[in-house]
């Protein structure tokens, strides 16, 4: 491709020749808008789907073929004659009261055919355990990502600027940001109640005994960070509310289900006059578990009488939608002299963000799982989630797992370091065996972590190098 | 200079919701043609989990994964399912599955019967056709049954049926109980090499083994390893969202950093040979737990190569650089 | 203004403001909805096309300015005869998950194969480092690139 | 994006007028990968697009009397494949594969980095290290100004508002002189530098330094160049120590910031590691020949 003086000039001459083509003098016939993907009819089998028994069969995916032809349909591809563009409005505060919402000059504007704001939601709040998450905040926003208006225009730019002319007021409220600021509850975010919104305890033995028994204590503080999903499709739906008063809901949402419920008790429907349909999921990671806009574009449709879209743009994914939980994790654990772990002590702080989501199920695993696949009799597991003003923590890949995984391990290796074990020994030396009890006693089956420690160290090679 | 550092990191996690009901329901059809429609209320969100799905089915019935047609995603038409959540579709909805589909065979084992002169018990959904156990050559096609269900007997081979793991609320005092019915397991090793005058940090290579039960398609499960592994990888160096006042600094793809195939390390995957006998043909689930030990391994490495104790994600070249600096600093005074 | 294409062999048109993009010309104006919006910004690769022979990212790209141009999409990659090398190989390989990285990650895949038939592993990861896709960890697309590469060259494929 | 008027202007005087025109309302379309992220972003300011990519006195790489010219309009891709570049200038081709990523630099071309001129913009360390050159056209006909002089501050070049960049100019004598480029980003693929850094150097007969340049991007308002640790290196034989001397000069001289994506002591010690490192590698080329 490198281009030369001779190239230039080609470059030039073909211009020229294709003047044709550039300002044609007769206004060509456009094809139909249909979607003319190219593919052949007859299509290689492939064996493994076809072999039967199918279980540990490596049988391709039936959507693969339509992955690679472009054919798959995400939400953001589907069209509907007369659909219409929604934009949601942001709060420009962490922490304040809403005075008042003008949405007139929106209105007002050509192309713009509804707006939306949190009074006109019958009942304006979600949340899988907690319900305290306004859908579009009505009275306080409790950060940066909450929508606090909404406006349906025949394009995505007109609906964009009619964002602009939305007049809100806001009265700042001071905001706390950081997790130990906010367990100290001087600043709330959810007043009166506590920032304190979900703990758990999981106690066995006796710790502090076991701790001053222990040849070696090892102590540390770990901290991970805030995590985006990152699917490569940005949320998206499609409402349509039809003269029976059924809403059609066409949604990137992972959990149909009870987003339907969700959907039914927002818009103070019953279940049966809600359709939920998903399609294929262009990436979820766990982001997309929770309704986001489609009670907004329920009610936008049902205004308009039109079909409604919103697709987010990568700031809103990042800014509306969950996060991963970061988490301060105080380990204490005490080892005897051959490495065996006679008690862990561990106190875990998560950042919740400005509303609950999926902590429950986050604080629950994290909690269980923190002090590792390590069979331990004395154990003191307390952790707590805070309020915050920023962006909400959800459910992501692992619900905590990972953030005490960092902990455990990093902790496994300081202990094996100072002992001069080898950390696959120390490791075998701990881990539970089929029959072993879990931190909450539970007899667990099904058990195969030596047999994955020494797996892998086979096939590292880890016994190669000399120690 | 460039160091060289291996590490280790271990895991287990649980499959579906901590306590917390998490039921799925399906429902198996069982087609004139020997084919089978099973709807579930599940999503595809791209783990390959209605492939899975279908050939749990497929199992049940005997037939294979291209004779199944997955319907899912509509509320209006399948049933009920928590969704695409806590590593479960493959255990839950699996073993939603499994049961739908045996209601489902047993219709054409009754059918069957009379037809092949035994009884229900002594028959076997396998290869397409049921047969008489032990006996194969007295068989009629699974086509055959299904249309002498539908048309003689009238009881059309459909079978519904739904699975909730069974568990023990924890005592809110102790936390004691038992809060999930089953766990994987799995081991990552990390091989880095780290710029001490840089504090870079590059995988050359990254091993994971892992149990999920019976992988009932190998080739998506080791799909899901790379993937985790790749979350893994982003977790433990490069992403974090910042704040400033309350306000993202990087709400975009051009300064939140995640790993592109250039930062991605060559990915062995081996399975553990394991079997759980509450799963659907033994399996348990590969989601998440992909992602949970990758960190963990490479911050191992990181301090295996150049002996620095990274304790705060994500472990940016910066960072390291700074705990190395440190780390010469503290043996300067020593010396 | 009216823009005039060759879109995957075929002349299309579309009557469209200075301010278009050619990720938008081709989703709404063409029908053609291959190619995706991941950040309409070119960060993620997702709307990734071949523009005369080389790949671009359409969201960057005013469809005024491909005016006159050769655009191959997701959907022209296939014959009526026959699939891709490439797309035989994702598919049998498994090597897409949530599949929306797929179009633009395999139009990039497309301009390195006409380039180079047969690339080394990192030739591979460079080329795709436009490319995100946050299921796969990219193992599985590399495997599947060779193994086209090995198709097309008539070295043997496993697919 | 909201509306604007679209033009491709066929020279560069049509070009000229054109902006000339529409004044401050208009804009220069290179490859537009920054500037249609910008309209995307920051919507609303610009009335129109003048499209300067098919200007063939703004295309095409060749060699000449004079030396390397390289116009402003030339994508990044087609200086990686050019035969030319990869024998003349090896490490304006290394910068050129650090843009971006494939999609980028087959839209990105060199000029337009140059005049977006941003403290990361991955073309200037390797061309500065040369003694670069750029043509601008203007109304009254075009000048010819050193690239350190091209960039004014953040954003900001010494470009009228009614100029245009037309090429770039590596003089004969710097073709082939041994060189190195590096870049520090916070990954390896599609990385915004926390560092550039570039050297060039000869070595004379007698193995001394002579005619060294160093060229830092990203630690300073503008691209810029060390000199003192160029004057410290002058005339003198390349021992380790003063490679490393160099460096430590580089870092007193560097401005670099805080900021979301690293501090300023860790540019500085990317400053330190890459200077020495690119000073190494270029006398290594330079003790080869």
């Amino acid at each position: 491709m490198a281009t030369t003086v001779k190239d230039v000039k080609k470059a030039a001459e073909a211009l020229e020749t294709n003047k044709d083509l550039t300002t044609p003098a007769v206004k060509p016939v456009t094809l139909p808008r249909d979607n003319p993907v190219v593919y052949p009819l007859t299509l290689p089998e492939s064996e493994a789907r076809l072999r039967t028994p199918a279980v540990g069969q490596r049988a391709s995916r039936p959507d693969g073929r339509l992955h690679g032809l472009g054919q798959t349909k995400y939400i953001d591809d589907l069209t509907f004659p007369h659909m219409i563009h929604a934009k949601i409005l942001r709060s420009e505060h962490a922490h304040a009261r809403i005075i008042s919402i003008d949405t007139s000059e929106a209105e007002a504007m050509p192309g713009v055919l509804a707006t939306l704001t949190g009074r006109e939601i019958p009942v304006n709040s979600f949340g899988p355990t907690l319900q305290d998450q306004p859908v579009l905040a009505a009275e306080v926003v409790r950060h940066r990502g909450d929508g606090v208006a909404a406006v349906a225009a025949v394009t995505e730019q007109i609906a964009a600027d009619a964002l602009e002319k939305i007049k809100v007021v806001y009265e700042p409220l001071p905001a706390v940001f950081d997790p130990m600021e906010a367990l100290k509850d001087e600043i709330k975010v959810h007043p009166p109640a506590s920032n304190i919104y979900a703990s758990k305890v999981i106690k066995k033995g006796d710790v502090e005994k076991a701790l001053a028994q222990s040849d070696h204590v090892f102590h540390r503080v770990f901290r991970t960070q805030m995590v985006e999903h990152v699917p490569l499709e940005p949320h998206s739906s499609i409402a349509l509310w039809d003269g029976n008063g059924r809403v059609t809901i066409y949604s990137s949402l992972g959990r149909i289900t009870l987003g339907r419920e969700d959907l039914s008790r927002t818009l103070k429907l019953p279940q049966s006059k809600v359709r939920l349909v998903g399609t294929i999921v262009g990436g979820n990671f766990g982001g997309k578990n929770e309704i986001t806009n489609e009670p907004i574009l329920a009610l936008l449709s049902k205004k308009t009488g039109r079909p409604v879209k919103c697709t987010f743009t990568r700031g809103d994914e990042f800014i509306s939608s969950t996060i991963r939980h970061p988490f301060i994790m105080d380990y204490k654990t005490g080892v005897n002299k051959e490495g065996k772990i006679l008690a862990r002590k561990i106190h875990l702080v998560l950042d919740g963000g400005a509303y609950c989501s999926w902590t429950g199920t986050t604080i629950g695993k994290g909690s269980i799982l923190a002090p590792g696949p390590y069979e331990i009799d004395n154990l003191h597991v307390e952790a707590y989630a805070v309020y915050t003003n920023k962006t909400t923590t959800g459910a992501m890949r692992g619900f905590g797992a990972p953030q005490v995984c960092f902990a455990y391990e990093s902790q496994m290796d300081d202990i094996a370091t100072k002992l001069g074990i080898d950390p696959l020994e120390i490791r075998l030396r701990n881990a539970f065996s089929e029959g072993s009890a879990s931190p909450t006693s539970q007899v667990l089956q099904s058990v195969a972590v030596k047999e994955s420690l020494i797996q892998a160290s086979e096939r590292f090679g880890w016994e190669d190098r000399p120690r | 200079m460039k160091q060289r550092g291996r590490g280790m990191a271990c895991m287990w996690y649980p499959i579906g919701f901590t306590v917390m009901a998490n039921p799925s329901a399906a429902t198996v059809k069982v087609n004139t043609d020997g084919t089978a429609t099973l709807l579930t209320g599940t999503v595809e969100t791209g783990q390959g989990a209605l492939t899975v799905l279908g050939q749990i089915a497929a199992e049940t019935l005997g037939i294979s994964t291209d004779d199944v047609h997955v319907v899912s995603g509509d509320t209006d038409s399948t049933p009920m399912d928590t969704g695409a959540i806590a590593s479960r579709t493959t255990y839950v909805t699996g073993n939603a599955i499994v049961r739908a589909a045996e209601a489902a065979r047993e219709i054409l084992f009754e059918s069957a019967a009379p037809l092949l002169n035994v009884k229900p018990d002594q028959l076997e959904a396998r290869d397409k056709r049921i047969q008489v156990l032990g006996f194969p050559s007295r068989s009629i096609s699974i086509g055959e049954a299904a249309q002498h269900s539908e048309s003689v007997v009238g009881h059309p081979a459909i079978g519904s049926a739904s699975y909730n793991p069974p568990t023990v609320a924890l005592d809110p005092e102790t936390g004691q109980g038992k809060p999930f019915n089953t766990y994987v397991y799995a081991t990552q090793i990390a091989e880095v090499e780290v710029d001490d005058e840089t504090g870079e940090v590059e995988i050359l290579r990254i091993v994971a083994v892992h149990d999920c039960g019976t992988a009932i398609n190998p080739m998506l499960v080791e799909g899901q390893i790379q993937g985790g592994i790749s979350m893994g990888v982003g977790f433990a160096l490069q992403e974090e969202i910042l704040f400033r006042d309350g306000v993202q600094v990087n709400p975009n793809l051009t300064n939140y950093i995640l790993p592109t195939s250039l930062d991605m390390p060559d990915i062995e995957v081996e399975l553990v040979d394991n079997y759980d006998p509450t799963g659907p043909f033994g399996a348990k689930g590969a989601g998440e737990p992909t992602a949970v030990p990758t960190a963990a391994a490479i911050m191992n490495a990181i301090h295996d190569a150049v002996g620095v104790r990274i304790t705060s994600l994500p472990a940016t070249a910066e960072k390291v650089m700074t705990a190395i600096m440190e780390q010469r600093g503290a043996q300067e005074q020593r010396a | 203004m009216l823009v005039q294409l060759k879109v995957n062999g075929e002349l299309r048109s579309a009557d469209v403001p200075p301010e278009t993009t050619l990720l938008k010309m081709l989703r709404e104006d063409l029908g053609l909805t291959g190619a995706k919006l991941g950040c309409d910004v070119g960060d993620c690769g997702t709307c990734t096309v071949i523009v005369d022979g080389e790949s671009v990212n359409s969201c960057l790209m005013l469809a005024a300015k491909a005016n006159g141009h050769d655009v191959t999409t997701i959907e022209g990659l296939a014959t009526s005869s026959e699939l891709h090398p490439l797309q035989k190989s994702f598919e049998e390989l498994g090597a897409l998950q949530c599949g929306f990285c797929g179009p633009g990650m395999l139009m990039s895949a497309k301009n390195l194969l006409d380039k180079n038939p047969e690339p080394s592993v990192h030739e591979i990861r460079d080329a795709l480092s436009g490319n995100l896709c946050r299921c796969t960890g990219y193992t599985k697309i590399i495997e599947a690139i060779q193994d086209a590469g090995r198709a097309m060259t008539g070295a043997g494929a496993a697919a | 994006m909201r509306p604007f008027e679209y033009a491709a202007p066929a020279s560069t005087q049509e070009a000229v007028a054109l902006l000339a025109e529409h004044g401050e309302r208009a804009r220069v379309l290179g490859g537009g990968t920054d500037l249609i992220v910008d309209l995307k972003h920051k919507p609303g300011s610009v009335a129109m697009l003048v499209d300067v990519t098919a200007i063939p006195e703004l295309l095409g790489i060749e060699e000449t009397d004079e030396g390397l010219r390289i116009g402003a309009m030339v994508k990044y891709g087609e200086i990686m494949e050019s035969p030319i570049c990869n024998e003349l200038t090896p490490e304006i081709v290394a910068a050129s594969h650090t843009v971006g990523a494939v999609q980028t630099r087959n839209l990105g071309t060199i000029g337009g980095n140059l005049v977006t001129c941003v403290p990361s913009a991955d073309s200037a360390p390797s061309l500065l290290v040369l003694d670069a050159e750029v043509t601008i056209a203007g109304n009254d006909g075009s000048r010819r100004v050193p690239l350190q002089n091209f960039f004014v501050g953040p954003r900001k070049t010494c470009l009228e508002p009614y100029e245009l960049l037309v090429d770039i100019w590596i003089p004969k004598a710097n073709l082939g002189k041994p060189s190195k480029f590096l870049k520090f980003g916070l990954r390896k693929g599609q990385a915004l530098a926390l560092v550039n850094a570039a050297a060039a150097l000869y070595l004379d007969k007698q193995g001394a330094i002579f005619e060294p340049r160093i060229a830092l991007g990203a630690v300073a308002p503008v691209p810029m160049r060390a000199t003192k640790a160029e004057a410290h290196l002058a005339g003198k034989k390349p021992t380790e120590a003063l490679l490393h001397e160099a460096a430590e000069i580089a870092v007193t001289e560097c401005k670099p910031i805080d900021d979301f994506r690293a501090s300023a002591n860790y540019r500085r010690q990317l400053v330190r590691t890459m200077t020495y490192r690119t000073l190494q590698r270029s006398v290594e080329i330079a003790s080869q020949r």
